[in-house]
């Protein structure tokens, strides 16, 4: 057993709280693989910001039709029952709160719900596409994350360092060792890999953990 | 996922004592009158759901719909811009009598703030109103040089819509000028009620032609020949 | 030749300004009129705030469609090239400016542009409709009305005594005796009745009329 | 009423120097590539129309569409959500030397703003942005209980757009996910020009099916087989 999730697993497990029939709105990237692992006997519905409800996957390599992309510009197919819309309606779908789940990736997340996924600071060209609006968006927004930075420091923190793209947004966080819910300011620890001792997790962790009587055990299968 | 139900009495269940409900229509185009006329079954057998604030760009017209809500006494307050119709009577009388209460909203600032409640607008500025009555104690301001007032969004408990087709994801088309105010309230109530003329399987309505998404609708009850309020009226009927 | 205008005359003397292809509101009632006398080769598309653009005239009796009505609930035809929205963005057209003519009735109309159309004080049920989004819509905004009430004033006033539809919207008002253009907050005479005196026509007019040099004659067809 | 103009260069021949001007499509679905490459052509002849503001959610790929306006020198600031692409480097190269002006505003903010200002509504609040970088010098205010962002309508001089169908009165159709920012930009544009890959009569297309109508649309030019910019850059083709 693996001291961490994969990317693909942590996906996964996000999928799994995914209900039967919710509209979600998967960020550019990382994100988009959760689509991949819905439960058997579920379908969710996908929302794209470029104006399309109930898509689905990639066609086949030459068969793609450009004028059918995602929010990252990636070819995708209909699924029956979807609809085209205009790009003030579909933000009006996000920032109205009618989307159920809303899934992201992130550099930081806060103790206190702070997100900031869209800015490394003042160098390169910014760019921050639909990420200030999802933030505000669905009544649920989750992120997933590797637990840690490539070079090992905290990706959960006390408060974000680098710009925000959202104050108080997230409500739960998918990582590569943990489920974690946001709940009054707090990182409230849900699930961790079996194998990993709290002391561990909280060392990798750069806010306080709440570790309520009974936690879960984070087991995905391998993928 | 099949939002449709089998019951016109089960459509409308969720609406409760002092809800804010949307009724889509404008004059007969668009008027859901089965499932109004359900809600007012409910309230004779049960005396619920009453002191429903009820939004619609008019209040009624004869003896059938809302008219007939406001006669059977489940109707607080009405939200529209045009409380006048061919028989009126019915708002009329209870208004005059100090028994509904009225909220008047010019037309395109009703529709503006129903299409902010649904996107996620808190409020505006429209040059509507400015200077007038219905401005008085709004916040107003100017933007290059022209006065504006602020509006709030409106939103809903319930919205109660009539569609030509639906899907069973809720899906919608509208026939003609019935379309009107019913894609803005579809959007704005948390639960949204559609009488369809037809029901579909997702896939039989082109994604180019759905005027309402599903992710708006909560609940479809198929009503095959649907009645029309200006027919109705037009025929002195009263309901119940 | 008579001493008025008729109504229908009105109507076909603010026909006159309509140019071909231009997008019109006519308001519910006596403007509705304006329609019938669009002059040869000339055609308006009429828009209605309930969400049809290029309606046509009314049906023959008994072919009505009550779900193809106008603003006045009345039953409409459709033109090629009709289209239908809903009515949020039925008042983007008005509110942004995207008409080139309204044309209302009205109660009063000041020198100052200001417009009093639709309340005749606190008796009775108050309704505005469309008419307070119509007064800021259009690039023009015209009024067509009697030069007098029907117990003889002026209903071409100072300053509007009964509450207000729109503040300074007026551009243009079409009497039953006169065409008179608002501008800097004054009436300018533009055309009268030949028959009519200056002083005739100043004596039932509640506000100084500024004569220019060259004034025209205001000559409809008998209809 | 016929809105069809006969050439791509007159159908651009509105755009002058210092405009601002908003461009459809997003990615490579709906950039109507004909359209801004007679506005280059333009340029490349006559050194004009230069300085101009480009509204457009992204800030060109390539070496085509926006990328080669940039290239060629056109373009005094983007108005834009997300100014990078497979292949940015026109506008990085531009932008890093400080010689391209860069609005960066949230994707839906962007289309709201849009929307607004066909909607003639000056400014409104949204959540999107509160207590971020982008939101920094913009008023605040806070409705029941959580703060919003005011923002500003916009507007254009010029819009160009791409639709599937036109017909000669300018109502509109989009093919699939080419819609997206075209309704709005044809809306908030002073003159909008519409490439179509048909023209069709008046009455070809069913009122109910008509995305955008008439009345936003002021010259349609027909480009029968339009070229899609996804296609052009993947073939590393470089304009002019």
């Amino acid at each position: 057993m693996s001291t961490r999730l994969s990317n693909a697993q942590i996906a996964w497990r996000a999928a799994q709280d995914i209900e039967d029939g919710a509209y979600v709105n998967l960020g550019i990237g990382f994100p988009e693989m959760v689509a991949r692992f819905q439960p058997p006997g579920r379908q969710a519905i996908f929302h794209t910001e470029n104006g399309i409800l109930n898509f689905g996957e990639a066609p086949p390599e030459g068969e793609e039709d450009w004028d059918l992309i995602n929010a990252g510009k990636r070819a995708v197919t209909l699924r029956p029952g979807a609809a085209f819309f205009h790009h003030a309606d579909s933000f009006a779908m996000v920032r109205g709160g009618h989307l159920d789940v809303a899934i992201l990736g992130t550099y930081e997340v806060a103790e206190n719900g702070d997100l900031a996924n869209w800015s490394t600071g003042p160098k390169g060209v910014p760019a921050v596409g639909g990420a200030m609006d999802l933030v505000h968006g669905a009544k649920r927004v989750a992120v997933i994350t590797d637990h840690v930075t490539k070079d090992g420091r905290p990706k959960l923190v006390q408060r974000c360092s680098l710009p925000l793209t959202g104050v108080g947004c997230v409500t739960r966080v998918y990582t590569s060792l943990a489920v974690i819910d946001i709940e009054n300011q707090r990182f409230v620890l849900r699930e961790k890999l079996p194998q990993l001792s709290l002391d561990e997790l909280q060392a990798m962790t750069g806010a306080e953990l709440v570790v309520p009587d009974s936690i879960g055990a984070l087991i995905a299968p391998e993928i | 996922m099949d939002k449709t139900v089998d019951s016109l009495a089960t459509a409308v269940a969720r609406v409760e004592d002092g809800m804010v409900v949307m009724i889509g229509g404008f004059g007969g185009a668009g008027a859901p009158i089965e499932l109004i006329h359900a809600l007012i079954d409910r309230f004779v057998a049960t005396g619920s759901p009453g002191k429903l604030t009820v939004v619609n760009n008019n209040a009624g017209n004869g003896r059938i719909g809302i008219a007939a809500m406001i006669d059977a006494g489940m109707v607080a307050k009405m939200v529209c811009s045009f409380p006048r119709s061919s028989d009126p009577r019915a708002f009329t009388e209870r208004y005059q009598a100090g028994e509904i209460a009225l909220e008047l909203v010019p037309q395109g600032t009703l529709a503006e703030r129903i299409r902010a409640g649904g996107a996620g607008i808190p409020a505006f500025y429209t040059p509507s109103s400015y200077g007038t009555d219905l401005a008085v104690g709004k916040p107003v301001a100017e933007f290059d040089g022209r006065m504006y007032v602020q509006e709030r969004w409106l939103k809903a408990d319930v919205a109660l819509i009539k569609a030509e087709l639906a899907d069973r994801q809720g899906n919608l088309t509208y026939r003609k000028a019935a379309r009107n105010f019913s894609p803005l309230m579809a959007a704005a109530a948390g639960f949204t009620v559609v009488q369809a003329t037809r029901v579909v399987e997702p896939g039989s309505i082109d994604a180019e032609q759905v005027i309402t998404p599903g992710l708006f609708v909560d609940a479809i009850v198929e009503v095959a020949n649907p009645q029309q309020e200006e027919a109705l009226i037009r025929a002195g009927v009263a309901y119940p």
